[in-house]
């Protein structure tokens, strides 16, 4: 599963883009979000204030009650400002 | 419906693309663009605000290009539009520079007004951009504006 | 506020003009742009329609300007708006020529639209201009349509 | 006080413009209408149907009963259609 962060997610966590494989029982992105957040400090800090937090699942907008089983590509992300 | 979506890092020119997409568009009675461009400072006037000397525009690859698209499929069943063309800038940019380009074509102006601006509402508060502005006090990331957020749902109801 | 008002006989290119309009208001972050183009048919759409050949535009001179300039004044009132540019063809056109260009400069876009969008409803049904169309059948003075009174009066309750 | 037609009351009139100095008893938009048709098969074709005419006096719209004393320019047209 790649894992993407953009913007002051990625700052924080300090890589873009991660391969990872969670265990069978994170089957939700709130789940993915825990789980996450035990990687680093900088994991941790970037998923402190959730409420700052957009997700993509599968470049789809979706929201932390979306289940993740099969996706390949979840993305975390501050709300968008372009345009 | 044509339509066209570019997400690039080159700079552009906003009169350019108006010229070839009306060309294109010859037939389409009413054309309307809206031109996003880099401002020099980051408050509601220049007066109140700090300079902004550089901007970095991240942007998710793929999704962007993707949401774009939806909002043009979207932008296309409400309204009767023979045209889109949605450029958007991703990098550094330097104040003036234009950011977003949105044109609309269609036989009658009312559609084309509507679709234009239904598309930057949506596109401001769908597609994953991300603004970095760098100013006399540092680098930060621009915050989302709630009033964005207002404006994208207001077409909710119509 | 600055604003530039052009009753010409002579041919522009929209693009051409949407680059000078943005350049001069480099500081605005929000610029809007309608143009009207010569359709070659006379009715909804294509296929029911006649072929237009082409089209002549009478208009009063000094009212004509005198009308937009005031048009302009009453949008400059409604909304904090940096800079209009309105040019309008007269004499004769062909098809896909343009034959209105309104822009608007602004520091937000809910404000570019809105007064552009307000220029073009007034402008239809304001400004001292009336369109004469030729095709197989003839030459014919193009009636208005009750839908642009209906477009325009909707700026007066808001 | 100069008197101006566009468009198709132009056409039916057989001139653009006319200077002419109505009588004294000739005090609205209306009285001018009534006086004009009289002036010749053409100018009473013009103005026979008068929901179809538009008025502008010196150069700002007006309507039937707008008082004209005064004024130097006036102005008959079907309603516009420019843009």
């Amino acid at each position: 599963m790649n894992i993407l962060y953009f913007a002051w997610l990625r700052e924080r966590i300090g890589v873009g883009a991660e391969t990872l494989s969670p265990p069978a029982a994170v089957e939700t992105v709130t789940q993915l979000m825990d789980w996450l957040s035990q990687r680093s400090a900088g994991h941790a800090a970037a998923f402190a204030d959730r409420k700052l937090i957009r997700i993509a699942v599968d470049q789809v907008h979706s929201n932390p009650a979306t289940r993740i089983i099969g996706a390949k590509e979840i993305a975390f992300f501050p709300p968008v400002t372009g345009g | 419906m044509a339509h066209k979506i570019r997400v690039q890092r080159a700079a552009f020119d906003q009169g350019d693309e108006l010229t070839k997409f009306s060309a294109r568009n010859a037939s389409s009675g009413a054309i309307c663009s809206f031109t996003g461009q880099m401002r020099d400072f980051n408050g509601p006037d220049k007066k109140s605000s700090e300079t902004i000397t550089t901007m970095e525009l991240e942007y998710y690859p793929g999704m962007a290009e993707r949401e774009l698209a939806e909002l043009v499929a979207q932008a296309q069943q409400r309204w009767g539009i023979d045209d889109v063309c949605i450029i958007h800038r991703f990098g550094n940019l330097t104040p003036t520079e234009a950011i977003v380009f949105v044109a609309t074509a269609s036989a009658h102006r009312a559609e084309a007004f509507a679709a234009c601006e239904f598309l930057m509402d949506w596109l401001k508060t769908k597609a994953p951009f991300w603004k970095k502005e760098t100013g006399p006090s540092g680098t930060t990331w621009v915050a989302a504006q709630s009033s964005d957020e207002d404006r994208a749902k207001r077409w909710e109801n119509n």
